[in-house]
């Protein structure tokens, strides 16, 4: 027999149980083994209701999200043999309610994202005959890696500001609003100025920074979030100086 | 304006606030909170002290060494009674605490400085 | 764990579904939720710092109230800063303010992305200069204090 | 109780085609109501998981007639010419749009859109970003969706069955997964943007929802299936996971080398070594030349062992750290993270994996199906564009084009439709009934879904491999009708209603013995060579008889039974694929 290492995972199933509760398996701890494949093992060959979510198994649909050992992963790029002599826990992203067993509600984050406002806003649109918007390698790089966001959620779980007040508009979404913000195709700025400037965008943000430590993507939402603080502030501070108008 | 609220002032003074304090409470602390008292160095004399306090920069370095730094903890404060306590639902009562704190400290602070003979 | 074995299910069970959205099952945050990561608590700490930032400005101002009442009273006020309760919190404060300087200098240019010749410029070249502010600030405030 | 809610116009699928397809409606007929149902939240479609590029002309030195040319040899001839050169001439269109839409497209110095090489490609004509253009393309449909409040999502739906009533598509019947809850969803137009089914095989770059769901649904409603033997293999997947190592890589310059550190290519009428990437040759060949190359190489001895099966290398260590840095960052990411070697310094085990359906539901150039009401689009799709072989990189661009194609002809039919009327919850009924007698509330049920998912996935991979014959194909009919009997003994150890992923499993496989039933009796029925679909017992291409698409319809017994359309040739008539020249 190969080595095993015991898996320990959430179990709910909301028609059944009141609480969540953990349940063990004994899993081959195989090198190449990610801890979704120990996860699928379970499913296919040990008790087939263990439910979670995953597709792509190369770390970019970003659908596997589990807290591992209490730390925020995706499933499919956290090597098994990491944890060994084990136990693994496996337990759903936390902040997020619990539907079944690893699978998290998370059309908060959806209703959240369509907020800001995420797609180029234009004052008068550039017809496609007239080909694409320049825009120099310099230009892309300054927004390229806030457009890295695979919706992975690792960073709302990572963050206790969002625990704590569901209502935060939280990393990933106030990332992405400053992905367009700083594309220069873009003229959408002072309309989602006005959005995240209140209480529950940017300025919720207290600068805990967990965020951009889990996130596998390396999109620093953290950083987006000061730099939006700033450019929030520039804007109030010309708004002051011109009142009659000056937004931009 | 008053959509945007007023975040961006109190993030303004919070952060000029934090710059402040880095930069020169460390050795204000160091001379004046440790070393003076604990001979490590000699502490100047009340009236050097006095000279350096009573000139028209002294009062100003004294004004902003004071209120900023008491802005950055108000905002700071607040944040963390919200998050460390849970108590974000009493956000009148910690703002008025943490704000009204330091718009009290800052009266204080202009009112000594003003007073230095 | 106990499945719900097959037969046992009956047809009326089936019928009835969970509502939408289904009720999720909600974990309560812990008051010391700061304690439960090594990074929150540091995050804490770093909050905390500005708790005793507040205290040294009050005792800054104390020290200016001495000063206004003449030299007794500020000899009185060394005597009160010499005391060793005192002095204590002053050396924790002065840890915690160091704790508050260095993380800001440090997150400070990811608040700020700096362009120059199209190329971001690396964080380290936006930190450095604020230590060096650091340590010209420190040297004249030293100067100042020390020459008299 | 049952639910019946109606749009004008139902999409089931939220990748590349499907919201691409959302969005056509949307701007063609503001006055529609659109609703996009997927299994997954859109942006998790695998449409996320491309990396290379997507094709369109762009050059001045390149034109429309030629990547026409290159898309109709690459097929081998089987494309229809009408629709490639009309894919060709959307297709710049297209991707300028997403370029308006905000895709972060690779620039040029001087800001315009950047192209690079690609497999088969005479032109640099391929659109990208970095190399996760997938990636970013989804996202920015998806993000660009949002702004249309026309659109209704049905986020994590899983259609189960199409509604029909006297041959015209009307809804679907799908599972709300959250709650288990079956619905009825009827539409005047309902197009199928559900993709592939790369998962029919044990080795494949595809992700886990690539189950041939939409095949499987048009096929039981009635629609034919048209080419499905051709099954694309990519030459450069990681043993063991099957991740793709993108054809970027060797369009930058890598190369493909056997045991003995030798580039066997040139050994297959590919073309003469050359220090730097040629267009059309050696490594810039097409896929499925570069696949039969590895299997020759293996049959003479002269491929690596691994522990995953035989490998060959791909070797990228002359490109040096910055061009693999900046111009494959994510082939480097994927090498250390799976398999642990960077690619500066090493060289990267591959093998051929299966990659993509060039077959699938059988539609005119506006996507319309033989089904009234019922459209597809996107690798769910068989236009055909493809035919024999997909080059590189047109796909991508294949799901903008016909998805929005599709988008506009959907939009316009269901303008003239009535609203279909509420008789349908009748036939959402019985479908509820099918599923709890099948699977939940049936007694007993001795076979697991994991032992005939991987019985059929052997099956596939031994006899409708890289090579093919009448034996293997024979055996493997056999094989899967005895998996169709067994999978009606399926046993689920879950029962609950709240995200029962079980159910859908059990659910997809049924959609995977379809497709793999489908794709042997088509293997077995060509008898001749042609791109992907190569016979050993018939090695030569036969264009006397097979100058024709295979199309596959559902008996009344449930059996599938092959027939024949012919291709259309406009300007370009069958010749010899030469590659390397
Ligand atoms: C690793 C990899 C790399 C690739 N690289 C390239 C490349 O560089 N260039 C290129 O041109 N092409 C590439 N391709 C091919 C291309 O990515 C795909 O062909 C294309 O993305 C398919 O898009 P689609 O919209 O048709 O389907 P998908 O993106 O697969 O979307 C299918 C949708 O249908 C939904 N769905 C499926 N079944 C159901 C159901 N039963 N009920 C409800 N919803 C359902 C899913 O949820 C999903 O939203 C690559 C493919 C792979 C695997
Ligand atoms: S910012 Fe990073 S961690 Fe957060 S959702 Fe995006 S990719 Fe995931
Ligand atoms: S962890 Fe949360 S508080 Fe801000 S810096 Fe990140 S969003
Ligand atoms: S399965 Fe797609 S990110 Fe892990």
């Amino acid at each position: 027999m190969a080595e095993q290492i015991a898996l320990e995972v959430t179990r709910f199933s909301p028609e059944r149980d009141k609480v969540p509760s953990i349940q063990a398996f004994d899993v081959p701890l195989r090198k190449e083994w990610v801890v979704l494949d120990a996860l699928n093992y379970v499913k296919d060959r040990v008790d087939g209701s263990l439910s979670f979510r995953w597709s792509c198994r190369m770390g970019v649909c970003g659908s596997c999200g589990m807290m591992v050992n209490g730390e925020p992963k995706l499933t499919c790029a956290t090597f098994l043999t990491d944890y060994a002599p084990g136990p693994v826990r496996v337990e759903p992203l936390k902040n997020f309610p619990v539907m079944r067993d690893l699978i998290v509600e998370i059309t908060d984050f959806l209703g959240k994202l369509s907020k800001v406002k995420p797609w180029i806003i234009r004052a008068k649109k550039k017809p496609l005959s007239e080909g694409e918007y320049l825009q120099t390698p310099d230009e892309l790089d300054t927004y390229r890696q806030f457009s890295m966001c695979i919706n992975c959620l690792l960073c709302y779980a990572a963050c206790p500001v969002y625990g704590l007040d569901p209502l935060f508009a939280g990393p990933a979404a106030l990332a992405l609003a400053q992905r367009y913000n700083m594309d220069s195709r873009d003229e959408g700025k002072s309309e989602r100025l006005d959005i995240l400037s209140q209480h529950d965008g940017i300025w919720g943000c207290t600068f805990v920074g967990e965020c951009t430590e889990v996130c596998p993507k390396h999109v620093d939402p953290a950083g987006a979030i000061q730099q939006y603080k700033l450019t929030a502030t520039q804007e109030w501070i010309r708004s002051l100086l011109m009142p009659w108008g000056g937004k931009s | 304006m008053t959509k945007r609220s007023n975040e961006p002032l109190l993030w303004l003074l919070f952060s000029v606030g934090g710059v402040v304090a880095a930069l020169l409470i460390p050795v204000h602390l160091f001379l004046f909170g440790i070393a003076f008292p604990l001979g490590w160095l000699n502490a100047p004399s009340y009236d050097a002290l006095l000279a350096l306090a009573r000139g028209p920069a002294g009062r100003v370095y004294l004004l902003v060494f004071c209120i900023l730094p008491l802005f950055h903890w108000a905002h700071r404060f607040r944040y963390t009674l919200y998050d460390g306590l849970q108590i974000k639902h009493l956000n009148e009562l910690v703002n008025t605490f943490c704000y009204g704190g330091a718009i009290v400290g800052a009266i204080v602070a202009t009112y000594l400085v003003v007073r230095i003979p | 764990m106990d499945q719900i074995s097959i037969n046992a299910v009956g047809r009326k069970e089936l019928t009835t579904y969970t509502e939408y959205p289904p009720k999720g099952y909600r974990v309560r945050i812990s008051t010391y939720w700061w304690l439960g990561r090594w990074a929150y608590l540091k995050f804490i700490l770093r909050e905390l710092s500005s708790v005793l930032v507040a205290w040294f400005v009050i005792e800054t101002l104390l020290q200016v109230n001495a000063l206004i009442a003449g030299p007794g009273a500020y000899q009185d006020f060394q005597g009160f800063l010499r005391n060793p309760v005192v002095i204590a919190l002053n050396i924790i404060s002065f840890f915690f303010i160091l704790f508050h300087a260095i993380t800001w200098f440090n997150l400070a240019p990811k608040a700020m992305a700096i362009r120059l010749g199209g190329k971001r410029v690396p964080a380290i070249l936006i930190a450095l200069p604020n230590y060096a502010a650091w340590l010209l600030a420190s040297v004249i405030v030293g100067w100042l204090v020390l020459r008299g | 109780m049952l639910d019946i809610s109606s749009h004008d116009v139902l999409i089931v699928g939220g990748g590349g085609a499907g919201l691409r397809a959302a969005i056509a409606v949307a701007e063609t007929n503001p006055n529609l109501n659109i609703a996009v149902l997927s299994k997954v939240y859109p942006m998790r479609s695998h449409t996320v998981s491309a990396e290379g590029g997507a094709a369109g002309v762009i050059g001045p030195d390149d034109t429309l007639d030629e990547h026409a040319y290159d898309t109709i040899s690459g097929g081998d001839w089987l494309p229809d010419q009408d629709a490639v050169e009309f894919f060709v001439k959307e297709a710049p269109e297209e991707l300028l749009r997403m370029e308006h839409w905000g895709c972060p497209w690779n620039r040029e110095p001087n800001g315009r859109v950047a192209v690079r090489p690609f497999g088969g490609m005479k032109k640099e004509r391929t659109w990208f970003a970095a190399d996760k253009t997938g990636f970013h393309m989804l996202h920015t449909l998806f993000q660009t969706s949002l702004k249309y409040n026309a659109v209704t999502r049905y986020d994590e739906f899983y259609a189960t069955k199409l509604l029909a009533d006297d041959g015209q598509v009307q809804g679907v019947v799908a599972i709300e997964l959250a709650s288990g809850k079956i619905q009825a969803i009827s539409a005047k137009a309902v197009i199928l943007t559900t993709g592939g089914c790369g998962r029919v095989f044990p080795f494949t770059t595809n992700a886990a929802i690539k189950t041939g769901d939409g095949m499987s649904l048009a096929y039981r409603a009635g629609a034919p299936l048209k080419d499905m033997e051709f099954v694309q293999y990519h030459p450069t997947g990681l043993p063991f996971t099957g991740i793709l190592i993108t054809e970027a890589a060797r369009a930058e310059g890598g190369y493909m080398l056997n045991k003995d550190g030798y580039r066997y290519l040139q050994d297959y009428n590919l073309g003469k070594p050359q220090p730097q990437p040629v267009l059309r040759s050696m490594e810039l060949g097409p896929r499925d030349r570069l696949s039969q190359a590895f299997v020759k190489e293996f049959e003479k001895g002269r491929t690596l062992k691994g522990p995953y099966g035989d490998v060959v290398h791909l070797d990228l260590r002359h490109l040096g750290e910055k061009k693999i840095t900046t111009k494959l960052p994510f082939v480097r990411e994927l090498c250390l993270k799976y398999e642990n070697l960077d690619p500066v310094k090493e060289l990267i085990p591959v093998r051929p994996v299966v990659h993509y359906m060039m077959g699938g539901v059988h539609t005119d150039t506006n996507g319309a199906t033989p089904l009234k009401g019922l459209y597809a689009a996107g690798e769910v799709a068989c236009v055909s564009i493809n035919g024999a072989n997909r080059l590189g990189s047109n796909s991508l661009t294949e799901c903008l084009v016909f998805g929005a194609q599709c988008g506009r002809a959907a939009a316009d039919f269901a303008s003239t439709q009535r609203a279909p009327g509420r008789h349908l919850l009748a036939q959402a009924v019985d479908e509820e009934t099918r599923l709890q007698d099948q699977f939940l509330r049936k007694a007993g049920g001795r076979e697991r879904i994991s032992e005939i998912r991987e019985e059929m996935q052997r099956t596939m991979e031994q006899s409708a491999g890289i090579y093919r014959s009448r034996d293997s194909l024979e055996q493997a009919a056999g094989k899967l009708s005895e998996l169709q009997e067994r999978f009606r003994d399926i046993g689920l150890d879950d029962r609950g209603h709240a995200f029962n992923t079980e159910l859908v499993a059990a659910l997809e496989l049924g959609s995977m013995v379809d497709v793999a039933e489908s794709i042997i009796q088509c293997a077995l029925h060509r008898t001749e060579s042609r791109g992907a679909h190569q016979r050993t017992d018939f090695p030569a291409r036969d264009d006397q008889k097979f100058l024709a698409h295979s199309v596959v319809t559902r008996t009344a017994e449930g059996t599938p039974a092959v027939n024949y359309l012919p291709v259309k040739i406009t300007r370009w008539p069958p010749a010899e694929r030469v590659y390397g020249k």
